[in-house]
């Protein structure tokens, strides 16, 4: 593993400007991470060791504050589609504040993680918006959709549908207990890493 | 017969207490953390692939000898693989408590994976299709 | 700074009774260890993929030539994979008894002689309900 936090991503075709991340001060971003291209990281988000967070190709990321992207989470982007921040600008990753992408999730543009969400241990977001307060569990896949705020998706699931996706059942407490759980090992890290 | 030197101890990645056996291998692209209130234990003889993640929370997480874990494979809380168990590529383990000699599938989740929705396809059911509704 | 740094050292790791045909192409981060009583033999012509594992327990391990292994394969045991046998990717054999030309589906748990793979509670086991349209 390279020991390297920030590049310029590379000029190519579509976009000449070789941006850089712009990382709030008070982010903890670990040196075995990569960051790549014009990702822009919001305040006391902790980016983990291990993880790719690459804006060569869709770009721009944003990464709403107080936001855990835990180890080996890979978010990168197609070229083409593009989101709707809450910002009212396009991205081609939204993920917003106080929300948890765990240990190998893999977060691919064109896609919106609002606030308040959990994305779990190997799921896959690719070109969907998961809205605010979502709980989303393990190995489970969710694409070519939009899941209304509130929503839990079980460990396992293939959500690539939308009548699928709109037949989710709400998030309960249990789920919400579960996820703080797993979020409470990485507010342990960046107490610590301070 | 042919030994390499080994590399890998400047590709994996390890911090907080993490004791690996001499005779353990650890794959490049690995990476061993344990919380500060944490440790890694991996014994002798034991094979972590690559890009494998452990984390050690709320407690001691111990790769038992000879234990094989394939790449990919994420360990996350306390527990314990025993020794000679067998760890498929791409499994997630949640606070592990694998018998000695046991075998995983690859690609399984195994522990506590949440409340279930039964209304929804699992992705080992349904791997390829999606069902039209 | 425009090229991305490779993930991975460029290296294979060995250790213990390895012995690798020169005409045999082993990927990075590949982790070949042979038990102390144990050995592994590659045959001419074989192709390991990154990633995999073998681990050579109370024997012998052979790969035929011509053998392929997808990435992140995890063999266990001793035993023999045959000559221009095909062995998909993430699957982990245990004791293999692979015959030449056979093919191993990807993701695929195969071999569990004097082993127990006991079911788990994991996400991809739960029961489920096809949803009505």
């Amino acid at each position: 593993m390279v020991a390297q936090s920030r590049l310029a991503a590379p000029p190519t075709p579509w976009s000449r400007r070789l941006a850089e991340a712009a990382i709030d001060p008070s982010a903890y971003v670990h040196s075995f991470s990569q960051i790549i291209g014009d990702v822009r990281i919001g305040a006391n988000v902790l980016v983990s060791p291990g993880t790719s967070i690459r804006a060569d190709e869709g770009s721009p990321f944003h990464i709403g504050a107080n936001t855990n992207i835990q180890d080996g989470v890979v978010m990168h982007g197609l070229q083409e589609g593009r989101v709707n921040g809450d910002d009212g600008q396009s991205y081609s990753v939204w993920v917003g504040s106080n929300t948890s992408i765990t240990h190998m999730a893999l977060i691919h543009g064109p896609c919106y993680v609002g606030d308040d969400c959990f994305i779990g241990f190997r799921s896959t977001i690719f070109n969907a918006r998961v809205g605010k307060g979502c709980i989303v569990m393990m190995h489970a896949l969710v694409q070519d959709v939009e899941i209304p705020p509130g929503k839990y998706v079980p460990s396992g699931a293939v959500i690539t549908s939308q009548q699928q996706a709109n037949r989710l059942p709400d998030a309960q407490d249990i789920d919400i207990h579960f996820a703080k759980h797993v979020i409470g090992i990485n507010d342990a890290l960046r107490q610590g890493y301070r | 017969m042919a030994s390499l030197p080994p590399p890998w101890d400047a590709n994996a990645y390890t911090s907080g207490d993490v004791t690996i056996h001499p005779g353990a291998a650890v794959a490049s692209g690995a990476l061993l953390r344990a919380d500060p209130d944490s440790r890694i234990v991996i014994g002798s003889g034991a094979c972590i692939g690559m890009g494998a993640i452990l984390h050690a929370h709320q407690g001691t997480l111990e790769v038992g000898s000879g234990a094989s874990l394939g790449a990919g494979v994420l360990v996350v809380g306390r527990g314990k693989i025993g020794a000679d168990a067998c760890v498929g590529t791409a499994t997630t383990l949640l606070n592990p408590d694998i018998a000695p000699g046991q075998v995983v599938p690859p690609n399984s989740l195994v522990g506590q994976a949440g409340r279930s929705a039964e209304a929804f396809p699992t992705a080992a059911a349904q791997p390829y299709v999606v069902p039209a509704a």
